[in-house]
């Protein structure tokens, strides 16, 4: 059976190795995302473009769709006809690869770190982080559980915080505004 | 356990187990809505196997496992059966000595009992003799903490987090 | 001279084409903010560290019925145009077109009476 | 003389080529989980061959937590159990409480209870029914119907105690306060538009050819198995045993309500999805006849103690959650905070047999199996 047992040589891809607890839980190293136009284009027109691109990814942030907890029922709440986030151009999304937005709604446990910082790296810059309902943002009414991480941003970067346990789709509407403005207002540096 | 068997207050549901299992050592008692027996787990097995097989009894299902950490009297066990048959319900709880928290597995007289004993064991540190597969169902693999313990701490909460001092007079 | 003869209009497209692609590609590499984070290239499983093999060999079956779908798209490619013209063409053409047609439905029941198609 | 040749091509069995059993992570972020629930199947080219759950990614410490508040502090965590339906946990765990501590609950309050539980109950089906849907394959349609529903009744919720998901209506004793005054025309009109949203659901799921298709037949369950499983609820039911908590030990007032409980032929998925939506029907059934007989008076009993403290008591509640037997075993040894409180979660104990019923079906069946079962990994992970 030699035949069979050509298998290609395995190129060893770098995996991150999740062994001990301290590997789990170190937060995500951000390296400077650098965008090649910075270096061609003169400072002058680089305005007209980082507005442009600005105004591009604000009105289609599509959200990777990671429900965690209860936080989720009311994320689904918020996609759907009475709170409708489409018309914002926010589509949810399944996969990292093609989502703008992580939306982290529900307990953040120390068993569920590691998938969400993974996750983090593997979605395309520039990328957002939601922390929605109070577990997210410093573990809510779990706190005093050892099993429960105290809030998502020890882990990876948050951008907008939402309060409310869980919180209203209105406040996550208003979520998404705040991030919207904070992407017009950091269009200069994004890049 | 003293195998006082001949205590005759025998309440509701146990004077029928104790009728259909005369051998069965258990002591009866009441809670709050419904009927405990106590046996030890060495006569735990007997007991459960009767309990099933019987037609008069037919405890075919098993509700509930409940780990419970009595500090001073160790850990202890509470099984809960129904009867589809005769709509009938009782606890069986089964103390372990504080030493050695060992209690036979019913992996093999109710498919249910599998994961119920595997988080009553991560949780408590009781040992289900004879379990398929005693790894950690709610923790992490690698972990050997039992978190229901009552010696167990809960977690300080930081209640100011990235503000290294708060400002003077200001207390939680 | 019309216009159609010449085949500059095939050139213009070829040019279009080409610039479009290349336009697309470059400004992703220009305009796009790339940071080289360490999980990026990590094959996405759910959250998970991927396990198992990814090069795994797979039931032959599922080959036979790729061919098969390939063989028959291609038949339908033959048979469009035949379909919307044959009612201007001379008779044969339609009588010829049934061979065809007779041959891959020969090949199809060859296939189904071995078992191909049986997907369990 | 067959001109055919004799030998086919080999289904299943080993046939000389050694194909290698791919392993796929349904991992925590899967739409098709519902929840950060992973399972690893192993598949031989589309036939799972084997399965591996992996629970505990939403593990929150709920029986931890409530050793170390008071009795009314700890409702907080249990509706976040099965965070579809918030009131159904809560009136386990207050039923639990006051069985303990031998408090008295006023007649009105209990029918306040079970109209809002079951009000719950179809908040929750409709949930199931959105994202069954979606696993079957309308992605956003069915969605869309649910949510129509659910907004309607989180609106009444929000009416009548504050909050949409976990309004803490219920308390140790009773309930918070009364009903408003227009509730009784609001909860019909909440009504005829439940069961309108029932005969959309019909006829776009029930009435779908491929929906039958896929469902009808697909992992059967018989009655023995599950019960030895432990499986309880609408599963339990689909088999085709009639038993239901609210009748075969009946708490609060559900003995004196009358409504039928639905039950399938062979438990295979179609019956599991039409035993739920037959239960909506009835729940609304319930809460009709809730309405006709609510009595007057108090909604709260009056001589609760400020602080409530129970010297010795050991109970074990059992409720038709919307899953399945909704279990809260209690123990109190003196103090204002209770010794033990375990929930017997129903997800729990159907999720065990996920195995059993995938192994054998395809990728794509093993999906929607899952699905079937509608777990809460609120619960699941407690």
């Amino acid at each position: 059976m030699a035949l069979n047992d050509a298998t290609p040589p395995q190129v060893k891809p770098y995996v991150p190795d999740f062994g001990s607890e301290a590997e789990r839980l170190r937060p995500v190293e951000i390296p400077e995302a650098r965008a090649a136009y910075r270096l061609v284009l003169p400072g002058v027109m680089q305005v007209g473009v980082d507005t442009v691109f600005a105004m591009s990814r604000k009105s289609s942030l599509w959200p990777m769709t990671f429900g965690l907890a209860c936080c989720a029922i009311e994320m689904i709440g918020t996609f759907m006809a009475n709170h409708d986030l489409d018309r914002f151009g926010i589509v949810p999304w399944p996969s990292p690869r093609q989502s703008d937005v992580m939306i982290v709604s529900g307990t953040v446990t120390k068993k569920m770190a590691p998938a969400i910082k993974l996750l983090y790296e593997q979605m395309p810059n520039p990328k957002y982080v939601i922390s929605m309902g109070a577990c997210a943002t410093n573990g809510g009414p779990y706190t005093e559980y050892d099993r429960v991480l105290q809030g998502v941003d020890k882990i990876i970067p948050v951008d907008v915080y939402v309060p409310g346990c869980p919180p209203r789709p209105e406040s996550l509407l208003d979520g998404f505004l705040a991030l919207q403005r904070k992407i017009m207002e950091e269009k200069r540096t994004v890049g | 356990m003293s195998n006082a068997a001949t205590t005759e207050e025998f309440p509701g549901v146990a004077a029928l187990i104790h009728k259909h299992l005369p051998k069965a050592q258990f002591v009866a008692s009441r809670t709050s809505n419904d009927v405990d027996i106590r046996t030890d787990p060495a006569h735990l097995i007997e007991l459960v196997e009767g309990l099933k097989s019987r037609p008069e009894l037919a405890f075919d299902y098993l509700r509930n496992v409940v780990g419970l950490d009595m500090e001073a009297e160790g850990l202890e066990v509470k099984y809960h059966f129904y009867s589809f048959a005769h709509n009938l319900h009782v606890q069986v709880s089964v103390p372990t000595p504080p030493g050695n928290p060992h209690v036979p597995t019913l992996t093999h007289l109710y498919a249910g009992a599998d994961w119920h004993e595997r988080e009553a064991a991560e949780m408590f540190g009781l040992v289900f003799d004879g379990h398929p597969n005693p790894k950690n169902l709610l923790l992490e693999e690698d972990l050997r903490i039992h978190p229901l313990l009552k010696a167990h701490p809960l977690q300080k909460v930081e209640i100011l987090q990235g503000i290294e001092e708060p400002t003077p007079g200001f207390k939680f | 001279m019309s216009y159609y003869d010449t085949w500059s209009a095939v050139l213009v497209a070829f040019i279009a084409g080409g610039v479009l692609v290349f336009s697309a590609l470059f400004a992703a590499k220009l305009f796009a903010p790339y940071a080289r984070e360490r999980g990026k290239a990590v094959s996405y499983e759910c959250g998970m560290l991927p396990i198992g093999r990814n090069w795994a060999q797979v039931h032959v079956r599922y080959y036979l019925v790729a061919l098969l779908f390939l063989m028959f798209d291609v038949e339908t490619v033959f048979i469009f145009p035949w379909v919307v013209t044959f009612t201007a063409l001379p008779k044969f053409v339609f009588y010829e077109m049934l061979v065809f047609i007779g041959v891959l439905a020969a090949g199809l029941t060859y296939a189904w009476r071995r078992g191909v198609l049986e997907w369990r | 003389m067959s001109i055919w040749p004799e030998e086919r091509v080999l289904p299943l069995e080993r046939d000389g080529l050694n194909t290698v059993d791919m392993t796929i992570n349904v991992g925590p972020q899967h739409p098709a989980t519902h929840g950060v629930f992973r399972m690893v199947l192993t598949v031989d080219g589309e036939v799972v061959v084997d399965c591996e759950p992996y629970i505990g990614y939403l593990h929150r410490g709920l029986e931890k937590l409530t050793e170390s508040a008071d009795y009314r502090q700890a409702m907080g965590w249990w509706d976040r159990t099965d965070y579809l339906a918030g009131m159904c946990c809560e009136m386990a765990y207050c039923m639990a409480v006051e069985k303990m501590a031998g408090i008295e609950v006023p007649e009105r309050a209990e029918y306040i209870r079970v109209m809002m539980a079951e009000l719950s109950r179809i908040n929750s089906h409709f949930m199931f029914l959105g994202a069954f849907g979606a696993d079957v394959g309308s992605f956003g349609t069915s969605f869309i119907y649910a949510w129509r529903e659910r907004e309607r009744i989180y609106d009444f919720f929000e009416e009548v105690a504050g909050d949409r998901m976990f309004p803490t209506y219920f308390r140790p004793g009773g309930v918070q306060m009364d009903l408003p005054a227009n509730c009784e025309s609001r909860v019909r009109g909440l009504i005829s538009s439940i069961r309108q949203g029932i005969e959309d659901f019909d006829g776009l799921l029930t009435g779908n050819e491929i929906f039958v298709e896929r469902c009808q037949g697909l992992a059967p369950m018989t009655t023995e198995r599950a019960i030895n499983w432990g499986i309880t609820g609408p599963i339990l039911r689909a088999t085709g045993l009639p038993w239901d908590v609210r009748k075969a030990e009946p708490y609060s007032v559900y003995d004196r309500l009358d409504f039928e409980i639905p039950t399938g032929k062979q438990g295979d998925i179609f019956d599991r999805y039409f035993v739920r939506l037959a239960e909506v029907y009835q729940s609304t059934r319930i809460v009709e006849q809730c309405l006709e007989q609510m009595p007057g008076g108090l909604v709260l009993n009056p001589d609760l103690p400020k602080t409530l403290r129970i010297d010795k008591g050991e109970c074990y509640i059992r409720t038709e959650g919307t899953k399945g037997e909704y279990g809260v075993y209690a123990m109190a040894r003196g103090g204002n905070k209770a010794y033990r409180m375990k929930l017997r979660s129903p997800s729990f104990s159907n999720l065990a047999a996920l195995k059993e019923m995938v192994v054998g079906s395809y990728l794509a069946d093993a999906i929607i199996i899952l699905g079937s079962l509608d777990i809460v990994l609120g619960e699941v992970d407690k």
